[in-house]
């Protein structure tokens, strides 16, 4: 295993930053992922209006991956409506199953293309998709 | 520093990630020597059968293997008959056997089952079913602040109405041996039995069920060189036969008619079904090396490997430690934390190293939760480990904060 | 006939007492093929370590080639999800788990278990159990002359207080092969649920689960193949899914609070504490094995010695056989007795030929009582016997009376 | 294993003849005696007077082993006291569990040393001793 493939630069540094690490001021949808196997909990925190995520945030423990996953996302579906934001869902959960392998596809994902290797590691497969799979649960009424 | 065993397992023989394997989860389980893997491939070429139940050749070596097997289990937690040994398939089935059969049937709405906040919960969430469905009180046995049961906990919480102490004799996360005497002492006062959780105990030094006068004893073949598939319940005779069984089916019954079963006696009355012989007589193959080997020099090589790591820990001024690292309450089990990093990411990047620790909850929530944290990494030593083993891990935790662009 | 398998079970290249062993006893424990001892070795030296539990490479190979033996029994029985397929240590654990988790917390006084009257000991006393602990009827299916389970008797029996049927697949002592899917058919219509025990059936002929729409499926590895001490329980979802746990501790739980634990979903929630890895990984490479031959050549070879053996011993004036000889009901399992002679010495005198039969109750008291006989010599044969074996097995039959100096 | 050495002649005579496989006719003690694993079943009928076995006859059924080694017991006690009948006891499984080994203390036991090779059949043992500890459970009050 190459581990800087897995800890990238761009990783550590969602990691740390804790940009995205914060309360909303007046969220609509606030929802808990929780990952039993490794203790890891995030909660979700949208402002969604009218089918557009206006603005996004967490806050919660776990890894590093689980965290810039994150980060990562929340960067991503900020203003985007939640039809795309389920079609990034879609790819990144298809990336980490290794469903989806051709770059072009993946591209949209843009910096979240970090995580790509961790379909390699079993183990930390549950900390990348935690917050993915929390959005989705999330939207799925908004749609 | 050569260390004489490492020959003995072939696993330890092999690479990982390129690098050869430094192992350091053996609270989860232990390798096995080469002895116990041709114990059990022995039995399965030449002596395969399903013991008890034939009259002819092949299941009467079968029969003696595995009777041998829980004869030399009997000597070597010191048990006054070999019928007090009934074969599980872990520890935790041992735990749940009790929770079952004494439990359910002796507990009554009222009484107190007493366990500590250190707990695994093979040997916590049995009991909370227990307390549960007979309207009983689970109670705490907390800790000091370096991980220790008092003895003015011990007075606290055992009472006239506690009836089940249960308790592990060392921490699975902390590694700290608990004083089972004067737990039984207390216990014993009040009229209560103790039930021990041997798992980090009995592969790490010499238990005897009869000197510590303990009521049942638990632990996993698993974690002391053997298969897994195979663990043990010890049992005092007399508890033991006036406990109802547990599992029903073939080979546990004296006789069996439509409506009526009358039950065999021991050990037989708590083995229900055909038993894992080939495990059995890896666990009587790891019980020999172990023998060999001796257990004041198990101790010694322990206690020489955290002499030697927990003062480079310490001097890692990023690492927080838990638990008391005095050697006389102490075993080869050290929890720590890499400040600002996750356990998970600690072990993956020490795996990059080939250092195998592990990350986690360690199956002891509560404790976790008393201690404030929501995970920490662990490392378990056992007697193949050696000083080299512990530079790498020192080694490579040096380098983690790094790998996440912290600082060190 | 030569037999290309033999080559493959070091056991049965090895003389028993001097001669060759002729194992007839595979229905209580089959011999075990090099590439499933090879298997497990392999675990065992190059990828031991506890599955789930760690974040190191190892430890997720070790969880890889446990859940990958899930899988692989999955496809076997034909289970729609691997998670509806529970690792257990042997068929008897697999029932008690039904017994303690569905039939003690769905059964009520007045309701009706139904078993047939040739159930082992493992399908029956737990039974028993349930219905005495719970106020219910436990109802008899019976034979008929010859050991089959009538359609009038299943309508007979399976009425509308009927909640759970269990019942073999095949009888351990008559080898019939009861009629499962006629079972089905009027339980379902009842609203009872079938219980199949196919510790007997399960290593001889393909079971899919799904095309017989049954809820719920046991068997032993060490019954097909497999090493020792691991067993499966197959349900279908939505039954394992309100069924509460029956084993707790480690690993079945999601969070653990002092007094409150929930739990983890299927399969975990079943399996507590450390699993048989190496038993699982052997229990795959068995059914590798056995896909390789296939089952229809297994039949084939079973069927070929049955019709050889029959008339071999029917034409041994001594010899009573029990149950019906018609082959599209029975399997390669022969009871019968020798007149005048005790199961008991017929074994001895057999094992001093290195003729391996099994004598006694087989676990099946009821049915030795319904038979009105005390207990019977078993000859079981699996597809790694030969005509050979069956020639050896009637020689030394016939030399038996003699040697208790009676005449033939 | 030499089945010659087990199944002598006078173990098949004994099995055969039933001699004493017989009901008393006013029996002092009557004692079932059960092996649970092999399903063998004796009765054994003991008609005691003032410390002395004046008959003793048994029923049930069993292996050739249990069933030579009740009738020969019966023929060693017929007309012994309840004491000899306790030195037969001791010595007989003493011969099984092979604590006696020497020829010259097992002469006492006459026809019952056929049964010596038993003691190299483990899975046998039980029922050559069925009978004995059925009688040593008749006459312990008797003592
Ligand atoms: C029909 C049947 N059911 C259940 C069992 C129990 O299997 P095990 O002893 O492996 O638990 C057996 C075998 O002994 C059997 O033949
Ligand atoms: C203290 C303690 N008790 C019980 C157990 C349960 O052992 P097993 O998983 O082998 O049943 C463990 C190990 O996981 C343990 O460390």
């Amino acid at each position: 295993m190459d581990l800087s493939g897995v800890y990238t630069e761009m990783i550590a540094e969602h990691n740390k930053s804790g940009r995205n690490k914060k309360h909303l001021v007046e969220p609509t949808i606030v929802l808990k992922g929780r990952n039993p196997s490794c203790g890891d909990e995030i909660s979700l925190e949208l402002k969604v209006c009218n089918g557009v995520i206006e603005d996004a945030a967490f806050t919660g423990i776990g890894c590093a991956i689980s965290q810039a996953s994150t980060s990562m996302m929340i960067d991503l579906i900020r203003g985007q409506n939640v039809e795309k934001a389920q079609e990034f869902i879609d790819t990144f959960l298809g990336m980490i199953k290794r469903e989806i392998t051709d770059d072009d596809d993946l591209e949209i994902l843009d910096e979240a293309i970090a995580l790509k290797n961790i379909s390699n590691m079993p183990a930390r497969v549950k900390c990348a998709v935690l917050s993915w799979h929390t959005l989705e649960s999330a939207i799925k009424d908004e749609k | 520093m050569p260390n004489e065993y490492i020959k003995d397992f072939p696993i330890l023989q092999k690479p990982m990630n390129g690098k050869s394997l430094v192992y350091l989860d053996n609270g989860a389980t232990t390798q096995k020597p080469l002895s116990v893997i041709q114990a059990v491939d022995d039995y399965y070429t030449t002596f395969n059968a399903n013991p008890h139940r034939g009259a002819y050749d092949l299941s009467v070596k079968a029969t003696e293997i595995y009777e041998g097997a829980r004869e030399t289990v009997q000597k070597f937690i010191g048990a006054a008959n070999s019928y007090e040994v009934i074969f599980t398939k872990n520890a935790t089935e041992s735990l749940n056997l009790l929770a079952y059969s004494y439990g359910m049937n002796f507990i009554e709405s009222g009484d107190e089952i007493v366990i500590s906040i250190a707990e695994h919960h093979s040997n916590l969430v049995p009991w909370q079913q227990v307390a549960k469905a007979k309207g009983a009180t689970l109670k705490y046995i907390y800790l000091d602040s370096v991980g220790r049961i008092t003895q003015q906990e011990i007075d606290a919480k055992i009472t006239d109405k506690t009836k089940i102490v249960a308790v592990t004799q060392v921490s699975n996360v902390l590694g700290i041996i608990n004083p089972i005497a004067d737990i039984v002492k207390k216990a014993h006062s009040v009229g209560a039995i103790v039930i021990v959780d041997g798992a980090q105990s009995v592969p790490h030094f010499k238990v005897d069920v009869q000197a510590l006068d303990i009521d049942f004893l638990v632990f996993s073949g698993h974690k002391m060189l053997s298969p897994m598939g195979i663990g043990v319940l010890y049992g005092k005779e007399a508890l033991l036969d006036k406990m109802p069984p547990f599992l029903c089916g073939g080979d546990m019954i004296d006789y069996v008619w439509e409506q009526e079963t009358t039950f065999a006696p021991l050990p037989a009355k708590f083995e229900a079904g055909t038993q894992n012989v080939g495990g059995a007589a890896g666990l009587a193959a790891a019980i020999e090396y172990i023998g060999k080997i001796g257990f004041d020099k198990i101790e010694a090589i322990e206690a020489d490997l955290i002499q030697y790591a927990i003062p480079k820990l310490k001097a890692l001024p990023y690492i927080t430690l838990y638990g008391s690292d005095d050697l006389s309450v102490k075993t080869g089990v050290i929890a720590f934390n890499v400040a600002d990093i996750h356990p998970h990411d600690v072990s993956t990047i020490l795996d990059a190293d080939g250092v195998a620790i592990r990350a986690g909850h360690h199956c002891a929530h509560p404790l976790m939760q008393y201690l404030g944290v929501n995970a920490t990494c662990r490392a378990s030593l056992y007697f193949y480990n050696t000083r080299e083993d512990v530079d790498k891990l020192i080694d490579s935790l040096s380098r983690v904060r790094g790998v996440l662009g912290y600082g060190s």
